[in-house]
C-alpha cells in the first residue's frame, strides 16, 4: 500500500528521519514502535503531507505522493490521526465529526444559498452517523459539548472518532492509546480490527504499549535515530537485543522496594 | 455513582495525611459540578496512584487540589493546613509541585530553560539536581539548547516532569507522566519516582498505564463520574476483578 | 434672538493645530459685531463649533447636517480642507441653502464645483498665487529649482500652477517631489531632490507639519540653503524654530497692503488670539462677510447672506477694514454701501472667490521682511 | 431575544436623534450606519469565520471608490485622444511581465529562478516606464484644473455598486494569491501595507481619477435637491404634508439612499446567514480553529482562505462604492486607515464577531458614536465646567480642549461597552 | 571620477539618515515587540504612549530650563527623562489596572485587547492634547550637530557635505545599547526569563510559581521606560506633535512585525529594512553617478527607480516579500 523509500527530513542540520525505508503491506496492521525522538511523528508528517521531505520518496500502490498536500491525500484515502490532540476547540463534538466527510453538496458557496434541501438531506445523514460513533467512544453525552472542553483522553478520542466517519483506506493513528483507559482502548482495539478485516482498511500506528501492539499489529517496525532498526512479528521484535536495548528495556528495576 | 468498595483513606483516628481534597465539589467556571464530593489523599513517602475512565475527573481533581479551580463545597488541606483559599502560585510557594496532562511545557523557551523555570522560586544552586535530571533523562541533556516545542512527544513529557522535579517539592503531583514515552523511559520515571518517595515525599498521580501504576502504589483510587468509585492498596485494586475489568483493560 | 453660524474646522486630524486659532478668528468677528450693539434689531451673532476632521468626508457631512437641521444655522464659516469642504457643500449646503465661506479651501476646482450661488471662499485659488511666486523667482533671478509640495489638492493644484507659470517663463524644474503631512521621516524625499539640485527648494506645504519637516531634512543635511515658500509655510513657529538658518529665504501670502493686516493684528493681538498664525486673516473676514451680508439683506437668514455676500465684499462702498465693523454696520443700517476690505484685502471675483494679493517677503534676522506686494 | 433588543436600542437611538436633533441627522446616520453594516459584514466573514486578520479594509473601500468614478463619470476624449491606447498598452504590458515572471518561476530550475525572476522583473520595468511615463504625464496634461484623467464610461451609478465588488474582488484576488500564507499579524501588517500601497496610487495616479485634486459632482441614483425644490408637484405634496420644501426634498433623497443601501444590506446578509449555517460556514470555522487538523480532513485550507478572502473583500468594495456614491465625490487624500479600517475592527469586534448580525448592529451603533461623540463630549464639558467660575484658568482651557473630548469620549464608550460584553455585544452563538 | 564625494553624498542622503531614521523606528518597534511577546497583543496605543512619555518629558525640559540647568552640549531633555519615563509608566500602570487586567482574567482572545488598546489610544490622544494641546512643539536645546554640512565641506575640501546631527548619533547608541540590555534582560535574568515563560505558557507559570501580575508590572515599566526614551529621542531630532506620533505607529508596526514580533532584535532588523528601503529605494542616483561615471557617460535623468511618493508603498512591498520567504518576519517571531 504504502511504500517509502530513504527518506529524510532534517531540522537544520539535525536529521530526524535518516534514510528511513518501509513498506506497509495493503490490509495489514503495521506497528511502528521506537523510543521517543526516533522520528516516527516526523516519518507520519512528511508520508501525510504535512512536512515536505528533505529527499526521498512515498509511493502509495505504486503512485508517487511525495510532496501532495494533505487535502490532497485524505481524498485518496490517507488519514491520520495526531499525536497532541488537534481538535476544533470552540466546534462541538458533534460539528468536530460532521465536517470531516469531504464533498459535502453544502460546502459549495453557491449550494449553501440554493440548494437548501439536498443539504438538510445529507445533513441528517451525518448527524446520525456522527451519533453513531459518539456513542461508540463512549462520549455522546458530551456531543454538543465544545471540543475545547474535553478532557484530555476525550479530545484523542474524538481524534479517532474522525477517522471513523469516512471510508479510508489507510489510516495513520499517532498514539491514539496515550492517555485513553486501557478498558476503552481495548474496545477501540477491537474495532480497528474490525475496521481492518470487514472493510479492508490499512492501518500504520504508532503505539508505546507493547501490550497493544503485541494484540493487534502484525508486523512491527522499529524505528531509531530516524532508521528502521528492525521489523517483524511482535515476537521477533521482543527478542531482538538492539529493540530491548534501544526501546523496551529490561523493566523496573526498584520495583521490590516498594508496597 | 457506583459503590463505595472501602471507605476513603483518611479516617478520624489516623494521622491527618500530609495533602488531602475532602469532599470535593465544583466544575470550571458557572459549568455543571465535574467533581462530586471526592476524596483524594496522599501521606508522607506515599505513592497514591488516581486510575479511572476519560472524563472521569481525574484532571479536574488535581487541578482543585491545586487551587486552579474554585471548589463550591469541600476543602483542601496540606500538613494540617487548610489551603483551600490559597491561590496555585502560594500553593507552589508551599512546596507543591504538579506537572498537568495537557499544555505542561514552555514551547518557545529551551529545555534548560524550562526546567530552570521550574525552580523559579528556589535561591540555591540548581545545577546539582538539573544534573539528576539529565542523568534521569539523556535525551534532554542533547537537546538542552533546543526550544522545548520542537521536542518529539515523548520528549515534552520528559521535559515536563524534569521541570517539576527542579522544584524539589515537599509534594509532587503528575497528571499522567508516563503518556507517550517509550517503555524504558516509563520504567526509568516510575523508578525515579519511587526513589523521590521514599525521600519521603508524597507522590500523587493520575494515571492510564494503571497497571504498571498501580504495582509500585501505596494506595489507589478509581473515580468514576467525580466520586471515589473505589479506593484500597494498590494491590488490592490490581486483585479486585471488577477493577481489573472496568478499569484496567481485564 | 441668536443667528447662529457654524464654524466648521478640523479640530481634530492632520491640521489640528491650525484651526483652533481660525476659529478664534472668526469668532472675533462675530464678537466684535455683537458688542458694537449695531446688528441687526437684538440679534446676537452665535458660533457652533463642529470637527470637519479634516479628512473624513463622512464626519463632517454628519457633523454639517446636524449644525443646519439640529441647530439651525444659517451659514457655514468652513470648511477648512477642500476635500471635507467639497463633501460638505454638495451634500448639506447645497441641498439646504445654506451658504458656506471658506477661508481655507483653494483648491482651483472648486473653483468649478455646482454651488448654486452658495460657496464663497477668502482664500485665493491656488492658480493664482502659483503665478505670483513664478514671478518672484524669476525676479531673483532663479532658474532652476527643485520644488516639494504637500500631497493634498492645495498642494498638487499650487504646484501645477506654479509649475507651468515658473517653465512657462523658462525656469527650469529639477524635480517635483510631493510628501505627506506628518509623516515620519522626510530623507528620502530631500535625498531625492538634493540629488536632483536647483538653486532653490520651493516649499508649498504647512509650516506646522510636511513643509516643516522638509525644510528641517535639508537643512540638516546640508541639501538647500536658500527656500521659496508657499502661503502655508507663513508662519511664525516656523521662525522660532528654524529661524537663523532660513536667513535669505523668501516666499508669498496672500495679504493685504499694510493697514487691513495691522488692524486685524492689533484686534487680534488686544483679544489675546494668535494672529501670525495661517488662515486667521481669512477666517475673520469669512465670518465678518457673513454678518455684513446678513445686516444688508436685513435678516438673518440664510438667503441674505447668499444674496448679499458679493454685494458687501466689492466696490462700490466704503472700505472697512478690520476693527471696523461697527462703522460698517452703521453704514450698511442707514442704506449706505460697503466695500469690506478686511485684514486680506478682500475682493471676490468670479463665481466669489477671493482675488488675492500677496506679499512678497525675505527672512532677515529671524523676521519676516516685506520686500512688496503683489 | 438579545439580538433584537440590541437592534431595538440602535433603532431607538436613531429615532431619538430625529426626534431630538433632527431627521435629517438621523437619516443620515442611518444611511452611513448602512454602509458600515456593509463593511463590518464583510470584516465579519474574514474574521470572525475564517479568522483572516485583514488590516486593509481601506485599500478595498478606496477601491470601490475609484469604482464609481471609472464607471459614472463621462469620458474625457481629449484626454483619450492624448494617450490612451498607449496608456493601456503599458498597462497591459505590465501586466505580462508579471505573469511572465510567475511563469519563469514555475518554469525554471530552483537554481536559476530567482535571477530569471528578476531580471524579467528589471528589464520588463524599464519597458513599462518608457511606455507609461509619457503617456501619463500627456493625459494628465490635458486640462489638469478640471479633468486631466481618462474619465468613466458614463454608465448608470447603480451600477458602480457591482463593480466596485468586482474591483475589490480581483485585486483581493491578487492579493491573496501572494499573502494569504501570512498569519495573523504578520498577514494584518501585508494587508494594511497594500491598503496604504492602493492609497498611494489613488493619489498619486492623477490619470486615473484626478489623484489628489479629487474628482467632484459624481452622478447620483437620487434626484438632487434642488430639482425637487423646483418641481411644483414635489412641493405641492410637501404642503400637504405640511413641511417646508427643502427638508422635505432633503429627506426624500435621504430616504432614497437608505432604501437602496438597505436592500443591499438585506440581500448580503441574507446570503450571508445562509452561508455561515450551512456546512460551508462549519468549514469556515473548522479551519479557523485548526488549519493542521482541517487540512487532514481534507479541506483545501488555501482555496478555502483565498475565497472566503475575495468574498469578504468585495463586500468591502461594494459599500465603498456605496459611501462614495452618497458623498458625491472620491477624496483619495481622506482615506485614513483609522477611520476606513480599525473602526470598521471595532464595528466588528464590538458588535460580536462570527456573529453576521453582531457585525451589523456594530456597524450601526459605532458609527452612531462616531458621529454623536462630538455633542456627547461638548454636553459632557458643559457640565464638568459648570460649576466653575467664569474666567478661571481650568476653565477656559478645559473648554479650549473641547474637541479633543470627542476621541476620548470615543475611547472611554468603547471601554466600557467591552467592559460588559467582553465578547461583543452580540457572541457568536 | 570622484570616489570620495560620491561616498560622502551617498553617505549623507542616504546611509546616515537611514540608520538614524531606522533605529528610531527599532526603539519605537522595541515596545511594540516585547507587549507582543509577553502580553500577546497589538498594542495600538503605543504610539500615543510615546506621546505622552514625550510630553511629561517636555515639560520637565522646561522646568529645568526655566531653573536654569541644562547639559551642555546635550539636550537638557536627557536630563528630564526620569521624569518623562515616570509619567508614562505610572499612566500605563494605571491604565493596566482599570483596562487590561480584566480582560486577562477573562483570558480575552488578543483581538479584542487590540481594539481595547484602541480605545486607549483614543483616550491617551485626548489626554496628551488636553494637556500640551495639538501644536507642534520644539524642545531639543545643545549642540545639534556632531558636524554640519558646511564645516565638513570646508574641513575636507570635498564639494559634498556630511552632517551627522548630536540626535542621530545618540539614537543609534541608544537603540544599540538597549537592544542589547533588553536582549540580555529577557534570556539571562530570572525576572526576563520568567517573562517570557509567563508568554509561553500562562498557565504553567503560574503552577512555577512566577508571580503574573509582577510579570505584567515589569513589563509595563520596560515598555513606558522604552517608547518614553523612543518618544524623547525622535522628539529632539524631528520635533514633538501628538499626531505625528500617533502617525509612527505604522512603520513601527511595520518594523516589529518585518523582523519577527516578539524578538528584539528583531525591531532592530526591522527598523533598518524599514527605513533602507524608504530612503534607499526612491534615492535619485544621479548626483551619484555623475560623480562616479566619466563626463560622457554622465546621466541625463535622474535615475530614480521611484517616485518618493511611493516611498512608503516601496517600503511595503519589501515588507511583503520578506514576510513571503519569512513568514513570521526575519528573526522567526510569534504568532498569536
Ligand atoms: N520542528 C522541529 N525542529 C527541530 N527538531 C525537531 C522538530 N520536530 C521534531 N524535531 C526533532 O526530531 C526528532 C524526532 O521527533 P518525532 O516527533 O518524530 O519523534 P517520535 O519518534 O514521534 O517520538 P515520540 O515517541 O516521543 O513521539 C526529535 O528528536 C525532535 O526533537
Ligand atoms: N475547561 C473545561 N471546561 C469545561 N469542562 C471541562 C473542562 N475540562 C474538562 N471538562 C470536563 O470535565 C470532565 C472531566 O475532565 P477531566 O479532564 O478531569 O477528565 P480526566 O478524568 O482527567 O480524563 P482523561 O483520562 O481523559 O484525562 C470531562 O467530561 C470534561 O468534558
Ligand atoms: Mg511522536
Ligand atoms: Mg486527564
Amino acid at each position: 500500500m504504502i511504500r517509502v523509500e530513504s527518506l529524510h527530513r532534517h531540522f537544520g542540520g539535525f536529521r530526524a528521519v535518516d534514510g528511513a525505508s518501509l513498506t506497509i503491506k495493503t490490509g495489514s496492521i503495521t506497528g511502528l514502535v521506537g523510543p521517543n525522538g526516533a522520528g516516527k511523528t516526523t516519518l507520519f508528517n512528511v508520508i501525510a503531507g504535512a512536512l515536505p521531505p528533505t529527499s526521498g520518496r512515498v509511493l502509495m500502490e505504486g503512485e508517487d505522493i511525495t510532496g501532495l498536500a494533505p487535502h490532497q491525500l485524505f481524498h485518496k484515502g490517507l488519514l491520520r490521526t495526531f499525536q497532541i490532540a488537534h481538535e476544533f476547540s470552540s466546534m462541538s463534538c458533534r460539528e468536530n465529526l460532521m465536517m470531516v466527510p469531504g464533498g459535502q453538496t453544502g460546502e459549495g458557496l453557491w449550494a449553501s444559498w440554493f440548494q437548501r434541501g439536498r443539504i438538510a438531506q445529507e445533513e441528517a445523514a451525518l448527524l446520525k452517523k456522527a451519533d453513531e460513533v459518539l456513542d461508540f467512544l463512549t462520549i455522546s453525552h458530551l456531543k454538543d459539548e465544545k471540543a475545547g472542553n474535553l478532557s484530555g483522553g476525550q479530545k484523542k478520542l474524538l481524534e479517532l472518532g474522525r477517522t471513523m466517519m469516512v471510508e479510508a483506506r489507510i489510516v495513520f493513528l499517532d498514539e491514539v492509546g496515550a492517555g485513553v483507559n486501557r478498558t476503552l482502548l481495548n474496545t477501540i482495539g477491537d474495532a480497528i480490527l474490525r475496521l481492518n478485516r470487514e472493510r479492508g482498511y490499512t492501518f500504520c500506528m504508532i503505539e508505546h504499549d507493547m501490550e497493544f501492539i503485541g494484540r493487534l499489529c502484525d508486523p512491527v517496525i522499529v524505528m531509531a535515530e530516524g532508521r528502521v532498526l528492525a521489523e517483524g512479528s511482535v515476537e521477533e521484535i521482543k527478542a531482538n537485543e538492539a529493540v530491548i536495548e534501544a526501546y523496551l528495556g529490561t523493566g523496573l528495576k526498584n520495583k521490590d522496594m516498594v508496597g | 455513582m457506583t459503590e463505595n468498595a472501602t471507605m476513603p483513606a483518611a479516617t478520624p483516628s489516623a494521622p491527618a495525611p500530609f495533602l488531602i481534597g475532602e469532599a470535593m465539589t465544583g466544575g470550571y467556571g458557572r459549568g455543571a459540578d465535574i467533581l462530586q464530593g471526592c476524596t483524594i489523599a496522599v501521606e508522607r513517602g506515599e505513592i497514591a496512584v488516581i486510575v479511572g475512565p476519560n472524563g472521569a475527573g481525574k484532571s479536574t481533581a488535581m487541578k482543585a487540589l491545586f487551587g486552579m479551580l474554585t471548589l463550591r463545597t469541600g476543602r483542601v488541606v496540606l500538613d494540617g493546613e487548610d489551603i483551600t483559599t490559597l491561590s496555585p502560585q502560594a500553593r507552589v510557594a508551599k512546596g507543591m509541585g504538579f506537572v498537568p496532562q495537557t499544555r505542561n511545557i514552555f514551547p518557545s523557551m529551551t529545555v534548560e530553560e524550562n526546567l530552570e523555570m521550574g525552580a523559579f522560586l528556589r535561591r540555591d544552586d540548581l545545577r546539582a539536581t538539573m544534573e539528576q535530571i539529565y542523568g534521569l533523562f539523556p535525551i534532554l541533556r542533547d537537546k538542552r539548547r533546543q526550544a522545548a516545542g520542537e521536542l518529539s512527544g515523548g520528549q515534552r513529557q520528559q521535559v515536563a516532569v524534569g521541570r517539576a522535579l527542579m522544584t524539589k517539592p515537599s509534594v509532587l503531583m503528575l497528571d499522567e507522566p508516563t503518556a507517550g514515552v517509550s517503555p524504558i523511559v516509563m520504567d526509568e520515571l516510575f523508578d525515579r519516582i519511587i526513589e523521590v518517595s521514599r525521600t519521603g515525599i508524597p507522590i500523587l498521580m493520575v494515571e492510564q498505564n494503571a497497571r504498571q501504576a498501580l504495582e509500585i502504589a501505596d494506595k489507589g483510587y478509581v473515580l468514576v463520574q467525580g466520586g471515589n468509585a473505589f479506593t484500597g492498596t494498590g494491590q488490592d485494586l490490581l486483585a479486585d476483578p471488577q477493577v481489573r475489568r472496568s478499569f484496567l483493560g481485564g | 434672538d441668536d443667528a447662529k453660524i457654524g464654524v466648521i474646522m478640523g479640530y481634530t486630524g492632520p491640521i489640528e493645530s491650525l484651526t483652533p486659532a481660525m476659529s478664534d478668528a472668526a469668532e472675533l468677528a462675530m464678537i466684535e459685531v455683537n458688542d458694537s450693539g449695531k446688528f441687526l434689531e437684538g440679534v446676537t451673532l452665535v458660533s457652533v463649533r463642529a470637527d470637519s476632521t479634516c479628512v473624513d468626508s463622512a464626519a463632517a457631512t454628519a457633523a454639517a447636517e446636524r449644525l443646519v437641521t439640529t441647530d439651525g444655522i444659517v451659514a457655514i464659516m468652513g470648511a477648512d480642507c477642500s476635500g471635507v469642504t467639497g463633501a460638505v457643500l454638495s451634500n448639506v449646503a447645497v441641498p439646504n441653502g445654506v451658504p458656506m465661506v471658506s477661508p481655507s479651501a483653494t483648491s482651483p476646482a472648486l473653483s468649478e464645483v455646482e454651488d448654486n450661488g452658495l460657496f464663497f471662499r477668502t482664500a485665493p485659488s491656488d492658480a493664482r498665487q502659483g503665478e505670483v511666486l513664478a514671478g518672484i523667482l524669476q525676479e531673483r533671478g532663479i532658474s532652476s529649482v527643485a520644488v516639494t509640495y504637500t500631497n493634498n489638492d492645495y498642494g498638487k493644484g499650487f504646484a501645477d500652477a506654479f509649475e507651468a507659470a515658473f517653465t512657462g517663463t523658462g525656469g527650469q524644474i529639477t524635480l517635483t517631489s510631493p510628501h505627506e503631512d506628518n509623516k515620519a521621516d522626510y530623507s528620502a524625499e530631500v535625498g531625492a531632490l538634493a540629488s536632483a539640485g536647483g538653486d532653490a527648494l520651493v516649499v508649498l506645504g504647512y509650516a506646522d507639519s510636511g513643509g516643516k519637516g522638509m525644510i528641517q531634512a535639508a537643512l540638516d543635511s546640508g541639501a538647500f540653503d536658500t527656500f521659496a515658500l508657499g502661503d502655508g509655510m507663513y508662519s511664525e513657529t516656523l521662525l522660532a524654530d528654524l529661524g537663523g538658518d532660513l536667513e535669505g529665504s523668501f516666499g508669498s501670502v496672500p495679504w493685504a497692503e499694510g493697514e487691513g493686516a495691522d488692524a486685524f493684528a492689533k484686534a487680534a493681538e488686544a483679544a489675546g488670539i494668535v494672529a501670525e498664525s495661517t488662515y486667521t486673516r481669512e477666517s475673520y473676514d469669512a465670518a465678518a462677510l457673513i454678518a455684513l451680508a446678513m445686516m444688508k439683506g436685513g435678516e438673518p437668514s440664510s438667503a441674505a447672506v447668499a444674496a448679499n455676500l458679493l454685494d458687501v465684499a466689492n466696490a462700490p462702498g466704503e472700505p472697512i477694514l478690520p476693527g471696523e465693523l461697527g462703522k460698517a454696520l452703521e453704514i450698511l443700517a442707514s442704506g449706505g454701501d460697503v466695500d469690506y476690505v478686511g485684514a486680506t484685502n478682500v475682493e471676490l471675483i468670479g463665481a466669489g472667490e477671493a482675488a488675492g494679493s500677496y506679499r512678497y517677503y525675505e527672512i532677515k534676522d529671524a523676521t519676516f521682511e516685506t520686500v512688496s506686494f503683489k | 431575544m438579545r439580538t433584537l433588543a440590541l437592534f431595538a436600542l440602535v433603532a431607538a437611538l436613531i429615532l431619538g436623534t430625529g426626534l431630538l436633533q433632527s431627521w435629517n441627522s438621523a437619516l443620515l446616520i442611518l444611511n452611513m450606519g448602512l454602509v458600515s453594516a456593509v463593511m463590518a459584514l464583510g470584516v465579519n466573514l474574514q474574521w470572525g469565520l475564517a479568522g483572516l486578520f485583514n488590516v486593509g479594509v481601506m485599500g478595498f473601500v478606496a477601491l470601490g471608490g475609484l469604482a464609481v468614478v471609472l464607471t459614472s463619470t463621462a469620458p474625457v476624449p481629449e484626454a483619450w485622444a492624448a494617450g490612451g491606447p498607449r496608456l493601456l498598452a503599458a498597462l497591459g504590458c505590465g501586466v505580462a511581465v508579471i505573469a511572465g515572471a510567475v511563469l519563469v518561476w514555475r518554469r525554471l530550475p530552483k537554481r536559476l529562478r530567482g535571477w530569471g525572476v528578476a531580471a524579467l522583473l528589471v528589464a520588463g520595468f524599464f519597458v513599462y516606464r518608457a511606455l507609461f511615463d509619457p503617456a501619463a504625464t500627456a493625459v494628465e496634461a490635458v486640462n489638469p484644473a478640471a479633468t486631466g484623467y481618462l474619465g468613466g464610461l458614463g454608465l448608470p451609478v447603480l451600477l458602480a455598486w457591482p463593480v466596485g465588488g468586482l474591483l475589490a474582488a480581483a485585486v483581493a484576488w491578487a492579493i491573496g494569491k501572494t499573502a494569504l500564507g501570512l498569519r495573523s499579524d504578520y498577514l494584518a501588517i501585508a494587508t494594511l501595507g497594500i491598503a496604504e500601497i492602493i492609497i498611494a496610487v489613488l493619489k498619486n495616479e492623477d490619470w486615473l481619477a484626478r489623484g489628489v485634486k479629487n474628482v467632484t459632482g459624481l452622478p447620483r441614483p437620487v434626484p438632487y435637491e434642488i430639482d425637487l425644490q423646483q418641481d411644483p408637484g414635489f412641493v405641492a405634496r410637501a404642503a400637504d404634508l405640511g413641511i417646508d420644501p427643502t427638508t422635505a426634498s432633503t429627506l426624500t433623497v435621504k430616504l432614497g439612499y437608505g432604501l437602496l443601501f438597505a436592500a443591499v444590506l438585506v440581500l448580503l446578509l441574507v446570503l450571508a446567514q445562509l452561508a455561515l449555517n450551512s456546512p460551508w460556514g462549519r468549514m469556515m470555522r473548522a479551519i479557523r480553529d485548526n488549519e493542521t487538523a482541517a487540512r487532514a480532513m481534507g479541506k483545501d485550507v488555501t482555496a478555502r482562505h483565498l475565497q472566503i478572502f475575495i468574498l469578504g473583500s468585495a463586500l468591502c468594495g461594494i459599500a465603498g462604492a456605496m459611501m462614495t456614491t452618497l458623498d458625491g465625490q472620491l477624496t483619495p487624500g481622506t482615506y485614513q486607515p483609522l477611520r476606513y479600517t480599525f473602526l470598521i475592527w471595532v464595528m466588528v469586534i464590538v458588535g460580536g464577531s462570527g456573529n453576521n448580525f453582531g457585525a451589523v448592529l456594530g456597524g450601526f451603533l459605532i458609527w452612531f458614536l462616531w458621529v454623536q461623540v462630538e455633542p456627547i463630549g461638548q454636553a459632557l464639558m458643559a457640565v464638568l465646567t459648570a460649576g466653575m467660575a467664569d474666567g478661571s484658568w481650568l476653565k477656559a482651557h478645559l473648554l479650549d480642549s473641547v474637541q479633543h473630548m470627542r476621541l476620548l469620549t470615543m475611547g472611554v464608550i468603547l471601554l466600557l461597552v467591552l467592559r460588559f460584553a467582553p465578547r461583543g455585544l452580540l457572541p457568536e452563538r | 571620477m570622484d570616489v570620495l564625494n560620491a561616498l560622502v553624498a551617498l553617505a549623507n542622503f542616504v546611509l546616515i539618515p537611514a540608520v538614524a531614521y531606522g533605529s528610531q523606528l527599532a526603539l519605537g518597534a522595541l515596545g511594540v515587540t516585547l507587549v507582543y511577546g509577553i502580553l500577546r497583543f497589538s498594542n495600538f496605543a503605543h504610539g500615543d504612549t510615546m506621546a505622552w512619555g514625550t510630553m511629561c518629558t517636555i515639560l520637565a525640559t522646561w522646568g529645568l530650563q526655566a531653573a536654569g540647568i541644562t547639559l551642555g552640549p546635550l539636550p537638557t531633555a536627557l536630563l528630564a527623562l526620569p521624569a518623562g519615563i515616570l509619567g508614562a509608566a505610572l499612566l500605563v500602570l494605571a491604565t493596566d489596572r482599570m483596562v487590561y487586567r480584566f480582560y486577562r482574567a477573562q483570558k480575552a482572545k488578543p483581538v479584542i485587547l487590540v481594539i481595547v488598546s484602541m480605545g486607549v489610544m483614543f483616550i491617551y490622544n485626548g489626554l496628551t492634547r488636553f494637556v500640551i494641546g495639538p501644536d507642534d512643539q520644539n524642545f531639543a536645546d545643545g549642540e545639534r550637530f556632531v558636524i554640519n554640512a558646511r564645516d565638513f565641506r570646508e574641513m575636507t575640501g570635498l564639494a559634498e557635505g556630511l552632517a551627522l546631527r548630536s540626535t542621530q548619533v545618540l539614537t543609534v547608541v541608544t537603540a544599540v545599547l538597549v537592544v542589547a540590555l533588553l536582549f540580555w534582560f529577557l534570556t539571562h535574568t530570572r525576572t526576563g526569563k520568567s517573562m517570557r515563560a509567563y508568554a509561553d505558557n500562562e498557565d504553567l507559570a503560574l503552577l512555577s510559581g512566577i508571580n503574573p501580575e509582577r510579570v505584567v508590572l515589569v513589563t509595563w515599566i520596560i515598555v513606558a521606560a522604552l517608547a518614553t526614551v523612543a518618544g524623547v529621542l525622535y522628539g529632539l531630532d524631528k520635533s514633538f506633535k501628538p499626531f505625528t506620533y500617533f502617525q509612527l505607529l505604522l512603520p513601527v508596526f511595520a518594523a516589529a512585525i518585518v523582523g519577527g514580533l516578539g524578538s528584539p532584535l528583531g525591531a532592530i532588523a526591522g527598523g533598518f529594512v524599514i527605513a533602507f528601503s524608504e530612503v534607499g529605494l526612491t534615492y535619485a542616483w544621479k548626483k551619484v553617478a555623475t560623480y562616479l561615471l566619466p563626463e560622457s557617460l554622465a546621466p541625463e535623468g535622474l535615475l530614480q527607480l521611484m517616485g518618493t511618493d511611493y516611498k512608503f508603498a516601496v517600503s511595503f512591498v519589501i515588507l511583503v516579500i520578506v514576510l513571503l520567504f519569512r513568514p513570521t518576519g526575519l528573526f522567526r517571531g510569534k504568532s498569536v
